[in-house]
């Protein structure tokens, strides 16, 4: 078998960069280290390709299966003879799907920072962050043992809370970026307790042994039960809680948001490609655990998967932040993935919904790091994220203007751009497998395309509106990034994915279910439609409507009067009755209960500050007391 | 016996020093200290023989000679350290002599106070450990903080040796004997044995600073040198943490139960309390004082159940945390000799003008909040672990959320260093050798002891001794 | 032993004045006073240790001894607080407890 | 010791210790702890530990009360009276040690000790002597050796804080 050892420099190298730039980067022009990052990361994404080149065409297979290889590992901290902490290098299909994501969208977003970042005081600490932020991913997903995952989880949180706080000026920013910090933090308590379960039940860290549909852990771990569901079943729910709250699942959703804080291209990479799938692609790589100990555990990923992308849909079609409506889009677009992985089986054919989520993932960066990007790219243009302060903006920056356009298409699943494919795969995969949940799946279909094209359609088209001064298109280096990414958005759904990636490594083909197909094109272009009617032509613009409203009779005999029905319905009821409340819930019920927490600490921590008062004999007293008390306290135990 | 020996010799040797040269002619104190120091601490790492001596007051085993050598580098440090807050002002200079003097003298009596065999040896090693540094967290006499924190210390240190004492003495009276190992052969049923060991808890609990005897910590680590509060806070605990495990698993160990339960409610407590004044605090060391309350709260977890591998995650927990500690108060130290400030606000934007102090301080920070891959999170994890293996679910879910919100309050300091932004940052430090010397040593012990699964192991295998 | 005397007279003793030292130390303004009553604690510990020695195990001198060695740290005690108590005045000229509070919360 | 002799005695020592600690005149406080330590000093007569007793007079009364003693004239006006404490402080802190004290002294009473054994105990100068310097089980030579470093420890600490500051 081919040796991939070389695959060691990949992330090693961005280590290096990272460390140096981070050391000497005050020593020399902030220029130098964005070129010495950019480069670490073209040449780690040079070998990605080529490992992934050498192990889909060459290597990989044994067979007709793919195999789990294991690149490097070495034995770092020992507990017992089965139980150890070992790092090194796991190379599978998706390991080696995520390595080239990671790379592309890194280097993409390494060359657009280039340009976007230009002149920014933070510009060698904001690359050299970067760099450790593409180093902690790749190792993330490219570790042996569980333990190795959650210490580069780590790492890619604290590098992401460096890397959201950049703009230290704004205070809304820092306090984003230790929001987004706790709660991921709170949400990977429940990932070191579910891998210390884990460890305890099925005896090992290691993912090989794992994740072995025959092996020892999936047998053995069955049999434990606490409290009604079986041991591992609590471990992997306590998993998957942190999966949750890196991947924003609901209601761990709330850091994401205000997250938006950050760098426009920090967002595209990390609240769109890479750190928030981690949630999706951990499940993955346990994904014969979930499958054959506890279907309940993936049952609850199914059902939140699916809740949290229906309700992300609704929020996003309120919000009049650009990059708010595009991380609502991504929380709900990884519901999906979730509820794909949720309803999967295990096999080839069986578990179409494995590989249509690994294929979600894999289109949905493309695409969503594109909306980002052009969003930063309008951004840099007119310094301002209000969706209505913007209109007409195609005039002035055509690249971006259809690069956007490619983008959106896709996520609204019109073929033959990516996202309809791999939209598709999942929607019969639900289909087979729970048909409410494809009713759900079905309806975000349609309100993504109407949410993504509003936003469209407010930004690029409607009425010029005041710019302090002309907007104008971003410069070259931007530019690149954008078509570079827009084609891999329109291309990547040609791949034939499921040749490359499925739950058990064996390749299989699929094709297009036109009976699902259809309705789902349908309804997007209903909604692309709607957005059309209700942002595109300002003779219906919001506004009328209310005017209209109040002499309907004189309506009757208009034209529009179907359609001003039809407004009124959509934009009053659903809007009114059902967006804003979503929104409004989310914002005050949601967001104040993690407020109220950090609220209650801090207050108590006000309160007894009364107890250090600076007194020398209110300390002793507390001392004797203490002592007395806690004499007290075990006496009664004893007796008792 | 050759630790104490070793360090009663340099003890002298630095007397001799300080006598013999005149007052101008001083400034070879600080090197010969360090080398001297330096020296000691080598011999202590080659193989000794372990045993008793003196029929059973002193006691040697591999373990204690590992806690021994701990406390070693941790005074290395520490002495290396001091070297940049000596040679601050003219006045401080010329006490150096006396200030390595009671530092060696200071870590003599931990050492015997861990090798003692009865309580008398245990008391008077006690004793030796804090009288002299009280004394010198009160050295700066120009600073009114400095002498409140002396008297701070030695005042509740006095009371809470009055406790102790007086629990020794019930002990006396119940079994008879002083000797841990006669002791432990008693078994304690009688509620005033128990009075005796809540006493003799009491006084040691004092001197890790567990709420609700943790009250003077932050007043003295405040008003002390930052290297007093630094020998304080790491070697002066860890010292009293290694006697506590001693206690409880020889002398006490028939009130296992008992002392399970008073673990867990203290361990509870002082995490939290720790944790919930630590986030409020604005002077660093006041900020480190009562973060090493709450590092102190998650040692009970390992002790908690008494087994072997609990004790080797407790050593293990320690020695990273003297590194951390010290690392973290090295950097503060710097800070404060070169320019006076010790508030958390002063360091915005620490990290343009000084990148490698405060990268060294955000490493400390993170292995102390328990961030992997840094060493500290192995240390709490691996208590973690210990508590979990027993059964203590609660417990370990409430420590693991403690060390959450702990991480709060450490990345706020990180966040004022790199985040932040400052009109009138700390200008650029340029630190002598000794300082950078001491922050090396630390960040090195950070990374070797992460990575260096062996450590544990070796620790494991020294820690069967008890 | 000669009479009714028994060492649970003692223990009381000891516990009393213990407790009056602890209120002492809890109560007394000046630093020098409350510094006395840490000495009626540690009195009272040597009187436990003598009494027992005397009492109950005759056989050793360890409580004799034990009581020695804290008359000497505590004569060790008295002179580094002393000392700190001094330079405190030279700084504040007084030494009340109630001032020594300069760092809290 | 007969009983009477431990009573008065007892008596004694807990009314000037009592007054120690009430006491507002500051120099009396400390004669108050002369005769505190003076009684103690009879218990360990009455017990025949006269080497004790004879440290206890030299090293308590005559040593340490003596500095104390200089270190209140030379930091308070005799003349004055110590403020009155506040009644809260007075009540919790008594609160605290009658709980306390009630606690101790009950569980003190409810414990069985063992009996008293007939061995007689050997307190002449000369056993003193030999065990003060013998390495053996119940030798004391190392604390005694011990206590040494922390006597040298503390003075020079206590010299390095006390002495004044070079003016230079």
């Amino acid at each position: 078998m081919e040796n991939f050892l070389y695959t060691l420099i990949i992330p090693v190298i961005l280590f290096f960069t990272f460390v140096f730039t981070g050391l000497f980067g005050n020593k020399f022009k902030p220029a130098v280290s964005g070129i010495i990052c950019t480069a670490s990361v073209l040449i780690s994404a040079v070998i990605s390709y080529w490992t992934a080149y050498q192990y889909y065409f060459i290597h990989g297979k044994v067979n007709g299966v793919y195999q789990i290889i294991n690149v490097y590992k070495f034995e770092w901290l020992k507990f017992n003879e089965t139980l150890s902490i070992d790092l090194g290098i796991l190379l599978d299909p998706i390991s080696v799907m995520m390595m080239v994501v990671i790379t592309t969208v890194s280097l993409m977003v390494h060359i657009y920072s280039i340009g976007y970042m230009k002149g920014d005081s933070g510009y060698s600490r904001y690359f050299s962050f970067l760099s450790l932020f593409t180093f902690a991913m790749l190792g993330l997903v490219l570790s042996v043992n569980i333990f190795m995952t959650y210490m580069f989880w780590e790492l890619v949180g604290i590098s992401s809370y460096l890397l959201i706080g950049h703009y230290y000026n704004k205070p809304s920013a820092v306090s984003a970026s230790k929001k987004a910090f706790i709660v991921t933090r709170f949400a990977d308590l429940g990932f070191l307790i579910g891998i210390l379960l884990l460890s305890a039940f099925a005896g090992t860290f290691d993912f090989n042994e794992l994740t072995n549909p025959d092996g020892n852990a999936i047998l053995q771990s069955a049999s434990v039960t606490f409290m009604g569901l079986s041991a591992i079943t609590w471990a992997l729910i306590l998993i998957f809680i942190g999966c949750a709250g890196k991947s924003a699942m609901f209601p761990l959703h709330i850091w994401l948001p205000d997250a938006m804080e950050g760098p426009t291209p920090v967002s595209a990479l990390i609240h769109a490609a890479t750190m928030v799938v981690a949630g999706v692609y951990l499940i993955a790589r346990l994904f014969p655990l979930y499958v054959f100990t506890s279907p309940a555990a993936l049952e609850v990923v199914a059902h939140v998967g699916a809740f949290t992308s229906l309700f992300a849909a609704i929020i996003a079609c309120t919000q009049t932040d650009i990059k708010r409506v595009l991380a609502f889009s991504t929380i709900s677009q990884i519901g999906y993935m979730m509820v794909s992985l949720g309803v999967s089986g295990y096999g080839a054919e069986e578990g179409l919904g494995y590989m249509a989520s690994m294929f979600h993932l894999f289109t949905h960066a493309m695409f969503k790091a594109l909306l980002f990007l052009g969003a930063g790219s309008i951004i840099h243009a007119i310094h301002t994220n209000e969706i209505y302060t913007m209109g007409n903006l195609r005039k002035y920056m055509p690249v971006t203007h259809i690069t956007f356009l490619i983008a959106c298409l896709a996520i609204a699943g019109i073929p033959p751009l990516s996202g309809f494919f791999s939209k598709d795969e999942i929607l019969v995969a639900v289909i087979e497998k729970n048909i409410f949940l494809f009713g759900v799946q079905y309806l975000v279909a349609g309100i993504t395309a109407f949410y993504m094209f509003r936003l469209y359609f407010s930004v690029f088209w409607n009425k010029d509106k005041k710019y302090e001064h002309d907007p104008h298109e971003s410069p070259n280096v931007m530019l690149f990034v954008l078509i570079f990414l827009a084609a891999c958005s329109a291309l990547a759904g040609l791949i034939p994915f499921s040749q490359f990636v499925s739950s058990n490594g064996v390749p299989f083909s699929t094709q297009i279910h036109m009976n699902i197909a259809i309705p789902t094109i349908g309804i997007a272009v209903a909604g692309i439609i709607l957005a059309f009617v209700l942002y595109k032509k300002e003779s219906v613009s919001p506004d009328k409507i209310k005017n209209s409203l109040g002499l309907l009779y004189r309506s009757a005999y208009r034209k529009f009067y179907i359609d001003e029905v039809y407004i009124f319905v959509t934009k009053k009821i659903i809007f009114n009755l059902i967006s804003v409340p979503v929104a409004w819930f989310d914002r005050h019920v949601v967001d104040n209960t993690m407020n109220g927490i950090a609220y209650t600490t801090n207050f108590v921590s006000e309160k007894i500050k009364y107890m250090q008062s600076g007194q020398l004999q209110q300390y002793a007293f507390i001392m004797v007391a203490g002592m007395i008390l806690i004499f007290l306290l075990t006496l009664y135990l004893i007796i008792v | 016996m050759r630790h104490e020996i070793m360090l009663i010799i340099a003890a002298v040797i630095i007397l001799i020093i300080e006598l013999s040269t005149g007052k101008d002619n001083k400034s070879m104190m600080i090197p010969a200290a360090v080398i001297l120091f330096s020296l000691v601490t080598f011999i202590g790492f080659l193989p000794i023989e372990t045993g008793k001596l003196f029929g059973g007051s002193y006691n040697t085993s591999d373990m204690i000679i590992l806690m021994k050598n701990s406390l070693n580098i941790g005074v290395l440090i520490v002495i290396i350290q001091s070297a940049g807050w000596l040679k601050h002002s003219f006045e401080n200079f010329d006490n150096s002599g006396g200030y390595f003097f009671i530092i060696i003298s200071s870590l003599i009596g931990m050492d015997f106070m861990i090798s003692s065999g009865d309580f008398l040896m245990f008391y008077i090693g006690l004793e030796l450990t804090t009288i002299p540094i009280a004394a010198l967290a009160a050295i700066e006499k120009m600073k009114r903080r400095s002498s409140e924190a002396g008297i701070k210390l030695i005042l509740s240190a006095a009371l809470s040796s009055g406790i102790l004492l007086f629990g020794i003495s019930i002990l006396y009276a119940t079994n008879g004997s002083l000797f841990f190992s006669s002791l432990s052969s008693d078994n304690m049923n009688s509620s005033l044995q128990l009075l005796a060991f809540i006493f003799v808890f009491t006084g040691v609990a004092f001197k890790i600073s567990l709420v609700p005897f943790h009250l003077w910590t932050a007043d003295v680590y405040e008003g002390a040198p930052v290297n007093v509060s630094s020998f304080l806070s790491s070697i002066s605990k860890a010292s009293a943490i290694f006697i506590l495990i001693i206690l409880l698993f020889t002398v006490f160990n028939s009130l296992i139960s008992v002392w399970n339960t008073v673990l867990y409610f203290t361990a509870v407590i002082t995490m939290t309390i720790g944790n919930l004044f630590a986030m409020r605090q604005q002077n660093m060391k006041r900020f480190l004082a009562f973060s090493s309350i709450a590092q102190a709260g998650f040692i009970p977890l390992g002790i908690i159940g008494g087994t072997q591998f609990g004790i080797s995650a407790v050593i293990y927990f320690l020695l990273i945390y003297i590194f951390s500690n010290l690392g973290a108060f090295g950097v503060v130290s710097a800070i404060s000799n070169a320019s006076g400030k010790e508030n958390m606000d002063e360091y915005n934007g620490l990290y343009k003008t000084n990148p490698k102090l405060s990268l060294v301080m955000m490493l400390s920070l993170f292995s102390l909040a328990g961030i992997p891959p840094v060493a500290g999170f192995f240390g709490k994890f691996f208590l973690f672990t210990a508590a979990a293996v027993q059964g203590y679910y609660i417990l370990v879910f409430i420590a693991v959320v403690n060390a959450t919100i702990s991480l709060y309050y450490y990345l706020l300091v990180v966040k004022a260093m790199f985040i932040n932004n400052s009109d009138s940052p700390i200008e650029y430090i340029k630190n002598d050798n000794y300082t950078k010397a001491g922050l090396l040593i630390c960040v090195l012990g950070i990374i070797i002891i992460g990575f260096a699964g062996i450590i544990f192991e070796f620790i494991e295998s020294a820690s069967t001794g008890i | 032993m000669e009479s009714g005397v028994s060492i649970q007279h003692f223990m009381v003793l000891s516990t009393l004045m213990f407790f009056i030292g602890v209120y002492g130390f809890l109560t007394r303004k000046n630093l020098i006073t409350i510094l006395l009553s840490v000495e009626l604690i540690l009195n009272s510990v040597n009187i436990n240790f003598v009494a027992f020695n005397k009492f109950l195990y005759p056989e050793n001198l360890g409580g004799h001894f034990f009581a020695m060695f804290v008359i000497a740290v505590a004569a060790t005690e008295v002179s580094v607080a002393i000392a700190i108590i001094i330079s405190l005045y030279r700084k504040l000229k007084m030494i009340d407890v109630e001032n020594v509070n300069e760092m809290k919360y | 010791m007969s009983e009477t002799v431990f009573y008065i005695l007892s008596g004694f020592i807990l009314v000037f210790s009592i007054l120690t600690v009430t006491s507002r005149k500051i120099l009396r406080t400390a004669v108050y702890l002369l005769f505190v330590l003076l009684g103690t000093c009879g218990i360990y007569f009455a017990m025949d530990f006269n080497f004790l007793a004879a440290v206890q007079l030299t090293v308590y009364a005559g040593g340490i009360v003596v500095i104390i003693i200089f270190s209140i004239m030379l930091t308070s006006d005799l003349q004055d009276k110590l403020e009155a404490v506040q009644f809260r402080k007075i009540f919790f802190s008594l609160l605290a040690v009658l709980i306390g004290a009630v606690v101790c002294i009950s569980t003190i009473l409810n414990h069985n000790f063992p009996q008293v054994t007939d061995k007689v105990l050997d307190s002449s100068m000369r056993t003193i002597g030999l065990r003060l310097l013998s390495y053996n089980e119940g030798g004391f030579v190392l604390p005694f050796e011990i206590i040494s470093i922390l006597l040298l420890a503390a003075i020079i600490g206590s010299i390095m804080i006390a002495k004044r500051a070079d003016s230079k």
